[in-house]
């Protein structure tokens, strides 16, 4: 499995974009290299499991290294563990089903592809990557695409929303560049290749100072409350393909890195600020449950919910446990699917209804039983039906949780396991608000799902069932990665106590 | 005598073209398409002969000295003067003067060559007043216009007046040392006092040219003033040409003051970076605004010479030529829709890119170069100044310049904005976009794009130095 | 009779300067603010001078330094006055003040 | 042994009836999609009654003792060594006799709805999800492993708010929908620490292992547990309630009852399947699989005894003021079910031998299914036939309905526990556990046990007898025989059921158990239940002011009881002021001012460095 392939398909698909004539061409061509991105995905799944299953213990498998500004000693390093491999799965599910949902797009459609295309782009290379200045490299890659897709084609307070989150998630690759920097230099050895960084030991003060720089940084984009307010303008700004790719995989960069590079390069570090980063993810979970709560903007809804769901996430992370740390790569999938779906689901009705105001809408389940049924998996998804991926996700981390024995944890394990029940009423709320009641006069009319939504939307409902029915393979996938992270970190801990 | 043709080639080139043009002007003279044809092909000569056997040696006892990575650095400054005729065609075609305004410039190049290339202070001051004048006359290129005689008398007005300064500075050193050759002096600087005042009147005359704050007031005026062809080299070409002599100066002759202008050079990036930001936050003008970005992108390169290793000359270096694709894009393109049409204000851009999306494709790449947006090559220019820069640096440093690059970003991309998002009744109507302008444009996003991309360039300057 | 000294010289090239500088910031008058750069340029010139004169008379630098100053200043009080005139030609005027068309 | 593949058809077959008619009933088979699941369904309860019977008569039984088999167990999810979810089959006598039970009256309901909801537009729709609900709920009773349990308790409250809100086009049916959810799921967060706690002290998901563990005043887990003290209480005792918070949301006990009566708005059927005789005895049946851990915490038991006892008493006043028929039958269930519980909570004093209320517990719930969703069914011919729940609608009905009538008298005679009807038997045992270890619930339970023969002949008269009510004979019938021959099955397991000697089955340590009458002890009890029922008759067998006066006289605590004792009215009072107005809004304030502001401010602040 060569990995570079994961990253000449689309860049070769971008530029086809870019050169071939005529909406439906482009559209057609954008659809079959993110077919064949997803292909490829999932035959980097059976080849990681096969070679696995072989009995190849290695840390990172089809590991690649290219001489890339050797003087700096940065390498163009690619190489996969079972934590990439289920990122970029999800990448390639998001990607497919975000063309597919585009697809009546008329407004500069060349580019609006050619822009969703090099997003995918940055976000296959950032997981792939095992060196730090690729992985900032693609990192930042990510953030124009959005800038521009949200202005360009956004709606409501566009370019406020659009400004916000480029200048947010810039600020927080800022920080993630001083704690590169300072990693590098903080180290005997100069070099940004995070296997070499792994193996060796980063000076603990070079790891309490870099470990918050890094992880804040991270941490914005994957909505560290305080740091999340691009998220509720900027998703319900996008337009539905921005808002999934937005949510669905942007934000998963974020919790990746802080898994890949703060937490298990700096295991110190991570030790000394569980516990900060333990009460600002619990905060997140609840308090982003109950701002959603008063949202009327369908899009503010799924958003503010988003960040809920990615405290999770991060407290998986913070709680420093093997299980806990699975559940959070769990939940990185499981959200980036359903929420993708959500936003999918949402512009879809938006195009009908053209409101995004619950109130406003009702009883949609008569004129649109596919969509509505959507939306109803998607929301039990959210509020973590069993079945469904969001269960599988959240039970690991809250079990991973509980692990850690003493009190302060386990208060905020409770209080994260809280917000389900905040989840489901306000999830029922705007179920019960959009599908069911009385249809709305003006509404009687509208027409059900096309095959593009349809076909995108049983594409992610396919990757929901496939982990909330049968979450062992993505356990499998993901667990010894968690174990290595683990085997780093332990030594630590058990140090201290 | 060999030896002097083959050092000294890229001198005697430009010397010649120069001549050239000069009797092709008093012969009978050309058309202008002609002649700026004939200055195009004459120019990629030059950048091609540039490449042929880069040497090391001295000439003149060591008035004259060069090596491979001063022969790099000028053929870097050719690239510039090269994509610059192709670039400002458009204004070139309807300028009355066409062969005296390139005998200008390249006069000013020269000057530069040899201002890269003294190993003395007198010629040092030398090439740097034929480096600076020939430019005050082409900021006056437009007789007619108002604002292009203004900043035409602010350019001369301050440059001769940090000549002066420059000149005391360089009198106080010869009076502390005795010596005015680049070999001789870092055996004798020492650091006694009235070093540090030559040092300080020696900066004061760097900072205005490079326009480091607070001696950067007369930048916007002759940016926005002079033609933009003009502030495009002055941004540029003259930009880069002393930054790389101010490495030169600091590095050898000042090493012994390493501590004095290692500090003094970190405060000044860092204000010079804030103030260029924030002062471009505000701007109407495109081109005073890209004459506050050139100002904080100084800052940047600022923070590489902090680095005072051969890493923060590669970065810089480096930078410089990422700095030409840019920012000659940039203003190719602001040039192209003034000439035009006129036009230059942010809000005349809205909506520009209903009507002109090449242009607007070509304006966004070079504004996310200068932002340090990757896949741009501006991405990887800004890192390795900062990584370079980091190196000797406190977190709090890193972490402002880092913050820095944020508010740069804010500005940039008020003008993406502006190009793409912001509906307009009537936007700048479709522009006929001359062909080597194209080429150019399409050369410096080539540039944009694969000098990051692609390590060996970069490689290649660490190798040399 | 006293003889003048390095520190006459000095002191006179060091005042020379400051007017100079002086000047060119409090002068509008934009042919007496060339005038002030060739103060400081002469202040230059006589410090060069003295320096060669008094601390290092084996060389000549000093002295070369000091003709090709000259030489320079001429060429651009040349460029700088036909600048000033073209100013004058479309502001009527060589007032600094007056040449505000660009404002920030 | 057991046969594996047979009980993985017996959930999966359900399963199969929801994937098909959910992703192709409304396209291609849409009236014949009834018949479809039924059929689907029929195989899956010969197989569950032909398991039970093995396991009952076969090879459940070593030793004298009936055992814990473990059918098989896949890993599901597997967190860490021990620690795993697996999806496995639990074979022990309560499972078995679930086994009976929930095929069973899912058969029942799957055959009379073929009649009940014929034309109905989204006819394939409710199969499925009857269809879903019957795999969650065998799923949930055949749970190897307590996560495993906590995933379908989930699935069967889902699928339970998806027949509630089956007509979506209702606000009420959308509101109650929710409602069910919401206080469900408040519950099961309860449910889901307890089982972190439990599972955090035990080491294990496994039914068996943490019964072992935890139950075993011995074992180092079990003293781990009970050393471990959050707030003065012991963590086992934390574990255990926030247990039966869930199987009490699950199971409506007061206080988390409020969802029940609503509930009523779905389909009559669906009340009767899951809001009458399988998913609401889901707590209980928690409690009980759970039971020997919960022996462990003697607080814990007694909470769940008095919280049965008084959710019985509460929701059998409330039910003697009730008009609509359904919520009268829905009130009932929550007494019913409040009887199972503190049946379960009166007993657990020791471990070692057979407990009688652990019997009679389960007992009870074996025959309220029965009688309870024979009622339902009953109230849903009654409704299909006049088009009404409400009582004023309805009077003199036994002549239209005949049928009805003799099966609905059966039923309220065998919930009144009148000898021979299996109520009797049951109840029996429970009022003898109650009397035998806490006089305080015994008296409770009988005087509850007298009203309740009085609402529910109050019921009864109401609709079949008392005034005539108006214009009946342009109604057609009784609905047919898909209709009238689950009434009449399930009338007749209402009469035998109780025969069945129970204890030799089902105990709470797998030997037989001694359940003799005791005929003196059961004079009393039959003797109020008939008072009950004569002062029923007295007051509604004929049109009389007298039930108004009565009402009259009682009046604000009439008032109150017809008020549902304000209880919904306390909890939108905590919703809306303080959840929505004390943390939600002000979350929300805060997050648009405060923190978005301070990046705004931070954002203006630069710009207005810039304007100098």
């Amino acid at each position: 499995m060569n990995l570079l392939l994961l990253l000449l398909i689309p860049l070769a698909t971008a530029i086809a974009v870019l050169l071939i004539p005529g909406k439906t061409q482009v559209r057609w061509t954008a659809l079959i290299g993110a077919a064949a991105q997803l292909v490829m995905s999932l035959g980097l799944l059976y080849a990681f499991r096969a070679a696995r299953l072989s009995g190849n213990k290695a840390q990172v498998l089809f590991e690649q290294q290219h001489k890339w500004f050797p003087n700096w000693n940065i390498s163009f390093h690619l190489g996969v563990d079972g934590i990439s491999v289920s990122m970029i799965l999800l990448t390639a599910f998001v990607v497919i089903a975000g063309v597919l949902i585009s697809w009546n797009i008329e407004k500069m459609t060349k580019e609006f592809y050619f822009l969703l295309i090099l997003l995918s782009l940055g976000a296959y290379g950032f997981f792939m990557s095992l060196d730090l200045f690729l992985l900032f490299f693609f990192l930042e890659v990510a953030v124009i695409p959005k800038y521009l897709l949200i202005g360009i084609w956004g709606s409501g307070k566009k370019e406020y929303a659009a400004n916000k989150l480029a200048l947010l998630l810039m600020f927080g690759s800022a920080l993630v560049l001083v704690g590169m920097l300072g990693t590098y230099y903080g180290c005997d050895v100069k070099t940004f290749d995070m296997v070499a960084l792994s193996n060796m030991q980063i000076p603990v003060d070079v790891q309490k100072i870099c470990f918050p720089l890094l992880f804040v940084g991270f941490g914005v984009f994957t909505a560290l409350f305080p740091f999340h307010t691009w998220v509720p303008d900027g998703h319900s700004s996008a337009p539905t393909a921005g808002s999934m790719f937005l949510a669905g995989i942007s934000m998963k960069l974020g919790g990746y890195g802080c898994l890949r590079v703060a937490v298990t390069l700096m295991p110190e570090g991570a030790r000394e600020y569980s516990n900060i980063i333990i009460v600002l993810s619990s905060i997140a979970i609840l308090y982003g449950a109950f701002a959603t709560m008063m949202q009327k903007d369908f899009k503010y809804i799924n958003a503010y919910s988003s960040v809920s769901h990615c405290g999770f996430v991060l407290l998986g992370i913070g709680m420093l446990t093997k299980v806990s740390i699975t559940g959070a790569v769990m939940q990185m999938v499981s959200h980036g699917l359903m929420t993708a779906l959500f936003f999918a689901v949402i512009g879809m009705i938006y195009e009908r209804t053209h409101t995004r105001e619950v109130n406003d809408m009702g009883g949609l389940m008569k004129v649109m039983p596919f969509i509505s049924t959507v939306l109803f998996i998607v929301g039990l998804c959210s509020l973590g039906l069993p079945g469904l991926s969001g269960f599988v996700a959240e039970m690991t981390i809250f079990v991973g949780s509980w692990e850690n024995a003493d009190a302060f944890h386990r208060i905020a394990t409770i209080i994260a396991c809280m917000s389900i029940v905040v989840t489901a009423v306000y999830i029922l709320r705007a179920i019960g608000k959009v599908a069911m009641g009385p249809i709305k006069v003006s509404y009687a009319g509208l027409t059900d799902a096309n095959w593009y939504e349809k076909t995108a939307a049983i594409i992610l409902i396919v990757g929901i069932l496939a982990i909330g029915l049968a979450p062992f393979w993505l356990n499998d996938l993901i667990s010894p990665g968690a174990e290595i992270i683990m085997h780093k970190i332990s030594p630590v801990i058990t140090g201290i106590k | 005598m060999n030896d002097f043709l083959l050092l000294m080639k890229p001198e005697l080139v430009i010397s010649i073209i120069i001549f050239l043009l000069l009797f092709i002007k008093i012969g009978k003279g050309m058309s202008n398409a002609g002649m700026l044809l004939l200055i195009q092909v004459l120019l990629l000569i030059n950048f091609g002969l540039g490449f042929f056997k880069m040497e090391e040696g001295s000439l003149f006892g060591g008035l004259y000295k060069t090596d491979m990575l001063i022969a790099y650095q000028k053929n870097l400054l050719n690239l510039g003067v090269f994509l610059i005729s192709l670039l400002f065609a458009d204004w070139f075609k309807k300028s009355d003067h066409l062969a005296e305004f390139f005998m200008l410039m390249l006069s000013s190049l020269l000057g530069m060559f040899f201002l890269i290339s003294s190993g003395n202070l007198l010629m040092f001051y030398l090439s740097l007043e034929l480096a600076s004048i020939p430019v005050a006359a082409m900021a006056n290129f437009d007789l007619h216009k108002k604002i292009a005689s203004e900043a035409a008398m602010k350019m001369i007005l301050s440059s001769a007046f940090s000549s002066g300064i420059l000149l005391f500075g360089i009198s106080l050193l010869y009076g502390a040392t005795g010596t005015i050759s680049f070999d001789l002096l870092p055996s004798v600087v020492t650091g006694s006092s009235l070093q540090i005042m030559a040092f300080i009147f020696l900066f004061a005359a760097f900072a205005f040219k490079l326009s480091i704050v607070p001696f950067h007031l007369w930048t916007a005026d002759v940016y926005q003033g002079a033609p933009t062809a003009t502030s495009a080299f002055l941004s540029v070409i003259s930009k880069g040409a002393f930054a790389f002599v101010f490495i030169t100066v600091l590095y050898k002759i000042f090493q012994p003051l390493h501590t004095v202008w290692f500090n003094l050079i970190m405060l000044l990036s860092v204000v010079t970076m804030l103030v260029g930001n924030l002062f471009a936050l505000r701007q109407q003008s495109i081109k005073r605004f890209l004459a506050f970005s050139s100002i904080a992108q100084v800052g940047f390169i600022l923070v590489g010479i902090s680095s005072n290793s051969s890493a923060g000359t590669a970065a810089v270096v480096y930078f410089v030529l990422i700095y030409i694709f840019s920012n000659l894009a940039a203003f190719a393109v602001a040039g192209t829709i003034e000439s035009q049409t006129g036009k230059e204000s942010v809000n005349d851009y809205k909506g520009l890119y209903q009507t002109n999306p090449f242009l607007c494709w070509m304006m966004a790449l070079a504004l996310f170069s200068l932002a340090g947006v990757p896949p741009t090559a501006g991405f990887f220019g800004k890192l390795f100044l900062i990584t370079a820069g980091a190196q000797n640096a406190n977190y709090l440093f890193v972490i402002v310049v880092a913050l820095n690059l944020v508010i740069s970003l804010y500005y940039y991309l008020r003008i993406i904005r502006a190009m793409f998002m912001d509906k307009n009744e009537q936007p700048i109507q479709k522009l006929m976009v001359p062909a080597s302008v194209k080429l150019g444009l399409i050369i410096c996003a080539g540039g944009i794009v694969l000098t990051g991309l692609v390590s060996w360039i970069y490689d290649y300057i660490q190798l040399l130095s | 009779m006293l003889t003048p000294g390095l520190y006459h010289l000095l002191f006179i090239s060091s005042a020379l300067f400051f007017i100079g500088v002086y000047g060119f910031v409090t002068r509008r008058n934009l042919v007496t603010m060339l005038m002030s750069i060739e103060l400081v340029l002469n202040s230059v010139n006589l410090n060069f001078i003295a320096f060669n004169k008094y601390l290092w008379p084996n060389g000549l630098d000093g002295l070369f330094f000091t003709i090709f100053i000259i030489a320079i200043a001429a060429a651009e009080a040349a460029v700088a006055i036909a600048i000033i005139i073209n100013l004058y030609r479309s502001h009527n005027s060589i007032d600094v003040e007056q040449a505000e068309e660009m404002k920030y | 042994m057991p046969n594996a593949t047979y009980i993985l058809l017996i959930v999966l077959l359900p399963l199969a009836a929801f994937v098909l008619l959910g992703l192709f009933g409304r396209k291609y088979f849409n009236q014949s999609s009834g018949i479809i699941a039924t059929l689907l369904l029929l195989l899956s309860t010969a197989l569950a009654f032909y398991t039970a019977y093995g396991y009952f008569f076969e090879y459940g039984k070593v030793d004298g003792v009936y055992q814990k088999i473990v059918v098989f167990k896949y890993t599901w999810l597997s967190f860490s060594e021990g620690m795993s979810i697996d999806m496995g089959a639990l074979l022990d006598p309560i499972t078995a006799m679930m086994l009976v039970v929930v095929p069973f009256i899912s058969l029942m309901v799957h055959i009379y709805s073929l009649s009940y909801l014929k034309g109905e537009n989204r006819f394939a729709t409710y199969y499925a999800f009857l269809g879903l609900f019957t795999f969650s709920m065998l799923g949930l009773v055949l749970s190897s492993n307590i996560f495993q349990m906590y995933f379908f308790w989930e699935l069967v409250g889902v699928s339970s708010f998806l027949l509630i809100g089956f007509y979506y086009d209702k606000p009420s049916a959308v509101a109650a929908c929710k409602k069910a959810f919401i206080v469900t799921r408040f519950a099961d967060l309860g449910f889901l620490i307890g089982i972190l706690i439990l599972s955090g002290y035990a080491h294990s998901f496994d039914f068996i292992t943490i019964i072992q563990r935890l139950a075993e005043p011995e074992a180092k887990e079990a003293q781990a547990a009970i050393a471990g003290s959050f707030m003065g209480i012991s963590a086992l005792s934390w574990g255990v309630a926030l247990v039966f918070i869930g199987g009490a949301g699950k199971s409506a006990m007061f206080p988390l009852h409020i969802w029940l009566p609503d509930a009523m708005e779905g389909p009559t059927p669906v009340s009767a399947l899951i809001h009458a005789a399988t998913m609401v005895v889901a707590g209980v049946f928690l409690v009980a699989r759970l039971y020997h851990v919960f022996s462990m915490s003697h607080p814990v038991l007694n909470l769940v005894g008095y919280i049965g006892a008084f959710s019985a008493l509460f929701a059998a006043i409330i039910a003697c003021t009730q008009t609509d028929i359904k919520r009268v039958l829905a009130y009932s269930t929550m007494s019913q079910i409040g009887f199972m519980m503190f049946a379960l909570g009166v007993s657990g004093a020791n471990t070692n031998q057979g407990e009688l209320g652990f019997t009679a517990s389960m007992f009870h719930l074996f025959t309220h299914a029965m009688f309870k969703a024979l009622l339902f069914l009953g109230a849903g011919a009654v409704i299909h036939h006049i088009h009404s729940n409400e009582m004023k609608d309805m009077g003199g009905l036994r002549k239209h309905l005949p049928i009805t009538h003799a099966t609905f008298l059966i039923a309220c005679l065998a919930i009144s526990g009148i000898w021979p009807f299996a109520g009797f038997f049951s109840k029996e045992e429970i009022l003898l556990a109650a009397f035998e270890h806490n006089k305080a619930i015994f008296y409770v339970a009988i005087f509850t046990s007298a009203l309740t023969a009085f609402y529910m002949f109050r019921l009864y008269f109401k609709i079949f007898w008392n005034k005539e009510a108006q214009g009946h004979g342009e109604h057609h019938g009784e609905g047919g025989f898909a209709m009238m021959m689950p009434l009449v099955l399930l009338a007749m397991a209402a009469c035998a059921a109780g025969f069945i000697p129970f204890g030799s089955f089902v105990s709470s340590d797998g030997k037989p158990m001694p359940t003799e009458l005791h005929l003196t002890f059961s004079i009393a009890p039959v003797v109020l239940a008939l008072l009950g029922i004569v002062t029923a008759t007295w007051m509604y067998k004929t049109e009389t002011g007298k039930s108004a006066k009565l009402a009259a006289s009682l009046n604000g605590f009439y008032k109150s009881a017809y008020h549902k004792f304000y209880i919904d009215e306390i909890y939108v009072f905590i919703t809306n002021k303080i959840v929505f107005n004390l943390i939600g809004r002000p979350a929300a304030w805060f997050d648009k001012n405060v923190v978005d502001g301070m990046v705004n401010a931070t954002a203006e602040g630069t710009g207005l460095v810039s304007e100098k």
